[in-house]
């Protein structure tokens, strides 16, 4: 068995706002082994992010909160540690890159002070060294001149050069796991082209272990050794990714994977997934996916199934499979 | 300049010719930059320069293209929310480029557009009702007819009639991009400019979207120009597709013989860029080396020469001509 | 840079034009006839002729507005009709007490507006952010007069500890300077608070704590230099309510400023002073204001380097 | 296994519930969210109270404000007279009561005036652009050259002291003011994708400013409306004090306060009333305005 790197058990992270609390993460369970890259596939509000911002214990400016579940790293469990503890952990063993390159660098402050800060922090370089470091790191992902851009300012900078610099950032303390947020989201596919050719590169050279944040599943199927597919805060499936795209279980996971226009094969019509996602005030008693479900039955409405194994490397969530004696039907 | 798609799936020996719903000829957008203080050297960003196209009836034209490639501002041209630089439009054989503002208002009855945000497209003050029942105020239908036709509208787009007293932000992303399409189809337009219309939207809802406009199109013999930056959803809705960068057209054919057997390595680099959800699938990626060049200050010659691998002395000076190398397939390179 | 500045120099043009124009035309405005008014009310009616043609109000209007602006670029502002002393003399001498006491006052309003309006933002939603805002909302709504008034009862004549007015020491600037803060400093509160709420959202707020910083550091390091820059531009604007706040202030204290001046020119319908003290008070308004931008220029990078 | 009938009942189940649920108008979103603001809301019934005061307050006062007694004069507050008498043995808290009339007036029709004229302006300004704009906002960048009240005091200078004129001089150096915050409305709103939609239909200016446009600065107009009476309140007190307002004996908060200013040592009661009467009516109309602020959110949604 590989090493585990990441070990997120049963969480939950409700948000407490003007009209109840909202489950946006609602008993999540992923494993993210050594040098692996697993890949968490959902649509909008179905909690990915939200997980992700969970481990880091970044839920500053939202009224979220961790209720339960433990998030162990490394052994440790994340969840019991002390704000400065966490602070050793962000951005040095974990590191995080986000969707929105524009806004993510800080608009007054040269390029070379926003990488040196973290390296200062935990590395513990003088200003010359973190200084040499940073302009390493821009080279290392790719940017020209990267000893005149580390005087230069965010906004002189094009979309696609500022994710490599966050990437850049992420990347400079030798972080064990780096979660990227939809990394490619905000790009234009021949960028978004060279930065996933960057993250594999890096991949490789470092063993860092990634955990991938997005909603496409050519980007997905690309980059990612294992899959978690979410919907209304729970994981319905997880498998690897072969498997994913060639034995998918889940009715969501097939609803989705058939909505997808294809490159090159030429249907006449798209599957799709009627209905919308539930709104956190409108959510369904039983399945949260059972109003949208072509295969749904009656024991969906009722109750909700649990995530279970169906092969070996293969969970779901979904009474189709489940196993009667768990269940005491 | 000439790019005009008279032939199309080799067939036009036996069928007869018929006029183009929609002929852009030349079409350009300099926007001015005053840069400098009484100097006043004007500077532009060549958002669209020198575009030509067709568009028949009842068919859906696709323009792709990464951002700042010009497609968006070509369709507000279509529109006439942006007046042409240069180039003249016609509209079944009629130039409507000329015309001033008082006489193409009742022309904007033919053309109707579907916007990218269904959240801001949408007035947030008005209802539902009031929304899709705006254009037939506008072009003088009377108000029984208005209101029957909301509800047959909105059943028409999936959505049921006593959603009409509904306010927009009672809406999912999906179902408002459907009161959009209903506005749209309000006053039996001819042409609809859809600008990125599902690129808001989540996997799923897109898929549904995408089949709705299928739908609406042979129920309603509509012709379709369609803008967007996802190749596979341009492929999947378009019978011919236009690969834009920087401000012009550099390939234009019928989807089979684009996707299939793209000529222009721009067209070459963006198809195999695009992550495709197989993961056996091994290609071989070609990936673009450097970033797109702003509009205000496009490269000499042809505009890709500082991307492409195959750029050669001549395409660092000398802009390409726009050849028609197989029948309906045009291509802007000096390789060809 | 520098071609900002030109430019904001180059836009100071078209404002000065119109406030010369309006404050020229302000004169001519009054009821009545302004070389009787000047010439006085006992006056023959030669008098009252001469002191026309003295005026220079008999020639046609563009001429007279020609010779209006330089006799203003020559420091030639007319004479008092009070004290028959040129107005410039009477306006300079009275020029300093106000400008330190607006001096004095923004200092205090920056340092405490900022202070609470920090707090209260950081503290979002506990008692700390509910007193700061109290307070500024109060703030805003305290009449001056009455606020200095209320101290000068308390500090001065319950507890002796300060002078009533005047402007004779240290001390006497406490009270007033305090006095015409006050209301800005709430102004600076608010807007500040709500301008590093607004940043503390900004997506690069997030990627500074990712990185493993301090909360400390990414608010006062990452946060208020962002927060500051539309803070600074409104800082500007309050000098305007400052200068107004000084007239009713002076007036309160007995201050020996531009202030005072104005209110007894006004009961003496001294024209020109008037005339004069709008002129500079427009003047210092505009001038304030330009050194806002080159300030918002300063701190932003994208002006800054271009 | 095709339950297709089933999903269908789930759905319509679904959509039932969807439908009780959501019953939301502007107004009722509005409304929502702004009855959580306990204190926004007692200022609401604070200024309401105001409102009935000016609207009967002589039938309610205890005394009449031209009442003299020069049996007690200056007297501090008592059960008799709550906040004391005046110089001429007048009953303050009755004075006080009559001078919301009066306030309430000066407050509510000079901003009543710059509103409606700045919101023409910045409508027109904003909509049309070009040298309409910048005629426009140079004339308010030279009104906002000089600090309001001394552009007041200015144009009471011209037409002479009184309640009127004062009226007059707020009233002009508000028109400014809404005129700028209209435009800007006026320019974020002319570019959003709904605008655009209703003028790619062929829409004409007039239904554009008036269905769509208006509508939308709306919110912004109300909140700076009810924030601007506060503000004209106190600058229409600060002048009545400063002798350039109201005269004596009309009872005029700021005027009444001016008064007191000589018997400051032996009475400050006579200045302290007032004082509190201008900075409650003030307050409660900050912080209404704030609340509306919050509960309107007049930054237009994306």
């Amino acid at each position: 068995m590989a090493e585990t790197m990441l070990k997120i058990e049963d969480l939950k992270t409700y948000f407490y706002g003007d009209d109840g609390v909202v489950k946006a993460v609602d008993g999540v369970t992923i494993t993210i082994n050594k040098g692996e890259t697993v890949g968490v596939v959902g649509e909008s509000g179905c909690g990915k992010s939200v997980t992700s911002l969970s481990v880091m214990r970044l839920l500053h400016d939202t009224p979220g909160e961790i209720v339960d579940g433990s998030i162990e790293f490394q052994g440790k469990n994340l969840l019991s540690f002390s704000e400065k503890e966490m602070r050793q952990i962000r951005g040095n063993e974990v590191a995080m890159i986000f969707q929105e390159p524009m806004t993510s660098l800080n608009p007054v402050y040269k390029i070379g002070k926003q990488l040196e800060e973290a390296i200062q922090l935990h590395l513990k370089y003088d200003k010359q060294k973190a200084r040499e470091h940073a302009i390493q790191m821009l080279k290392l992902v790719g940017i020209p001149r990267s000893d005149e851009i580390v005087n230069e300012f965010p906004y002189q900078l094009s979309g696609g050069m500022r994710q490599r610099v966050m990437i850049a950032m992420a990347m400079a303390c030798r972080p064990k796991l780096l979660i990227a947020d939809e990394p490619t989201t905000a790009l234009d596919v021949t960028i978004q082209a060279q930065i996933l050719d960057l993250m594999r590169t890096l991949r490789e050279e470092s063993e860092t272990s990634i955990m991938l944040i997005t909603h496409d599943l050519g980007v997905v199927a690309e980059m990612c050794d294992r899959v978690v597919v979410m919907y209304a805060g729970k994981v319905v499936e997880e498998t690897d990714v072969y498997t994913l795209f060639e034995d998918p279980k889940h009715p969501y996971t097939r609803g989705l994977i058939g909505s997808v226009p294809k490159l090159g094969k030429n249907a006449n019509r798209l599957d799709s997934i009627p209905g919308n996602v539930p709104t956190p005030s409108n959510m369904p008693k039983g399945c949260k996916f059972a109003p949208r479900c072509s295969n749904v039955l009656k024991v969906c409405l009722e109750k909700e199934p649990v995530l279970e194994k169906v092969e070996a490397n293969h969970t779901c969530r979904c009474w189709l499979y489940q196993n009667t004696e768990t269940v005491g039907v | 300049m000439q790019m005009l798609a008279i032939s199309e799936h080799g067939d036009c020996g036996g069928v007869k010719m018929e006029a183009p719903l929609l002929e852009v000829k030349n079409l350009k957008k300099y926007f001015s930059i005053n840069k400098g203080l009484l100097g006043r050297k004007k500077k532009f960003v060549k958002a669209v320069d020198d575009v030509s196209f067709t568009i028949k009836k009842g068919e859906t034209l696709g323009l792709v293209g990464e951002s700042g490639c010009g497609k968006s501002t070509t369709g507000r041209m279509l529109m006439r929310l942006l007046d042409p630089t240069e180039g003249q439009i016609y509209f079944e054989g009629k130039e409507i480029s000329n015309l001033n503002d008082n006489q193409i208002r009742s022309l904007r009855k033919d053309f109707q557009m579907v916007f990218q945000d269904p959240y801001a497209s949408l007035n947030p003050r008005m209802k539902v009702r009031e929304i899709v029942s705006e254009p037939m105020v506008i072009h003088g239908i009377p108000k029984e007819e208005r209101m029957e036709r909301v509800e047959k509208l909105l059943t028409v787009v999936g959505l049921s009639a006593y959603h009409a007293d509904r306010y927009p932000h009672e809406f999912s992303g999906g179902q408002r991009q459907r009161i959009g399409i209903a506005r749209a189809l309000a006053v039996n337009p001819k042409l609809i400019i859809a600008d990125e219309p599902v690129s808001a939207l989540d996997v799923s809802i897109q898929s549904q979207i995408l089949n709705l406009l299928k739908d609406l199109q042979e129920e309603f013999e509509l012709t379709y120009l369609f803008i967007a930056h996802d190749l596979s959803v341009v492929e999947h809705i378009s019978d011919r597709v236009g690969v834009m960068y920087l401000g012009k057209i550099v390939e234009l054919a019928d989807k089979q013989s684009l996707y299939q057997n793209p000529k222009h390595p721009y067209t070459k680099a963006l198809l195999s860029a695009v992550p495709i959800p197989n993961p056996r699938l091994k290609r071989e990626r070609i990936i673009l080396k450097g970033d797109i060049p702003s509009p205000s200050n496009p490269p000499s010659g042809c505009t890709f020469h500082t991307r492409c691998p195959l750029a050669t002395e001549e395409c660092r000076n000398k802009i390409p001509q726009v050849k028609e190398i197989n029948p309906g397939h045009y291509v802007s390179c000096h390789l060809f | 840079m520098l071609k900002y500045l030109i430019k904001r120099l180059i836009g100071i043009i078209p404002i000065l034009f119109f406030v010369s124009i309006f404050i020229f035309l302000f004169v001519h405005m009054i009821p009545g006839d302004p070389a009787r008014l000047v010439a006085g009310q006992d006056a023959s009616l030669q008098d009252v002729e001469m002191v026309r043609e003295e005026l220079g109000l008999d020639r046609p209007i563009h001429v007279q507005y020609f010779s209006f602006v330089t006799n203003i670029l020559q420091g030639d502002l007319g004479t008092s009709l009070k004290t028959k002393r040129p107005v410039l003399e009477e306006i300079s001498q009275r020029f300093m007490p106000t400008f330190w006491l607006t001096v004095w006052s923004m200092a205090w309003a920056v340092i405490f507006g900022l202070l609470i309006g920090v707090i209260s933002a950081t503290k979002r939603n506990k008692w700390q952010d509910y007193l700061g805002m109290f307070g500024a909302v109060s703030g805003i709504s305290l009449p001056s007069f009455w606020l200095g008034l209320m101290l000068i009862q308390l500090f001065s004549v319950q507890l002796g500890w300060l002078p009533t007015g005047g402007m004779d020491s240290w001390k006497s600037y406490i009270l007033p300077s305090i006095t015409l803060g006050a209301g800005v400093a709430a102004v600076i509160a608010r807007f500040s608070r709500s301008s590093l709420m607004d940043i503390l959202k900004e997506d690069y707020i997030r990627t500074g704590r990712a990185k493993g910083l301090h909360e400390n550091k990414v608010v006062w390091g990452h946060g208020l230099k962002n927060a500051m820059i539309p803070v600074v531009t409104m800082t500007g604007l309050q000098f305007g309510f400052l200068l107004g706040g000084s007239i009713v202030i002076e007036t309160v204290f007995s201050w020996p400023g531009l202030g005072r001046l104005l209110i007894d020119s006004v009961s003496f319908r001294d024209y020109p002073v008037i005339q004069a003290e709008m002129l500079l008070f427009a003047l210092e308004f505009i001038l304030i204001n330009l050194i806002v931008d080159l300030l918002y220029g300063v701190l932003n990078p994208q002006i800054r380097y271009e | 296994m095709a339950n297709v009938e089933l999903r269908e009942e789930v759905s319509t189940q679904t959509t039932i519930k969807l439908d009780k649920l959501s019953n939301k108008t502007p107004f009722s979103e509005f409304w929502r969210k702004f009855k959580k603001q306990r204190l926004a809301l007692a200022a609401g019934v604070f200024v309401i109270l105001l409102i009935v005061l000016a609207l009967f307050g002589p039938a309610v006062a205890p005394y009449s404000s031209e009442e003299f007694d020069y049996e007690h004069v200056l007297e501090g507050p008592s059960l008799t007279h709550w906040a004391g008498t005046d110089a001429y043995g007048r009953d303050i808290f009755s004075r006080i009561i009559e001078g919301t009339r009066i306030s309430l007036f000066v407050g509510l029709l000079s901003v009543l005036l710059g509103a409606a004229g700045g919101t023409v302006l910045g409508l027109i300004s904003g909509y049309y652009g070009k040298w309409l704009d910048s005629i426009i906002m140079r004339i308010c960048d030279v009104l906002f050259a000089f600090p309001g009240i001394l552009l007041a005091i200015g144009i009471i200078a011209i037409l002479g002291p009184g309640l009127g004129n004062v009226v007059i001089a707020i009233a002009i150096f508000s028109v400014p003011i809404f005129a700028r915050i209209v435009r800007s409305n006026t320019l974020a709103l002319k570019s959003t994708v709904y605008v655009e939609a209703t003028r790619s239909m062929g829409a004409k200016d007039r239904r554009m400013i008036w269905k769509h446009i208006f509508p939308g600065t709306a919110s912004s107009i109300i909140v700076y409306f009810t924030m601007r009476i506060g503000s004209a309140i106190l600058t229409a007190a600060s002048l009545s004090f400063l002798g350039l307002g109201a005269q004596p004996p009309t009872p005029e908060w700021g005027a009444m306060l001016s008064s007191g200013r000589d018997y400051l040592n032996t009475a400050p009661h006579v200045t302290f009333f007032p004082g509190i009467a201008i900075f409650l009516t003030v307050l409660a109309f900050n912080l209404l305005g704030d609340g509306l602020r919050d509960a309107l959110d007049p930054k237009i949604k994306d």
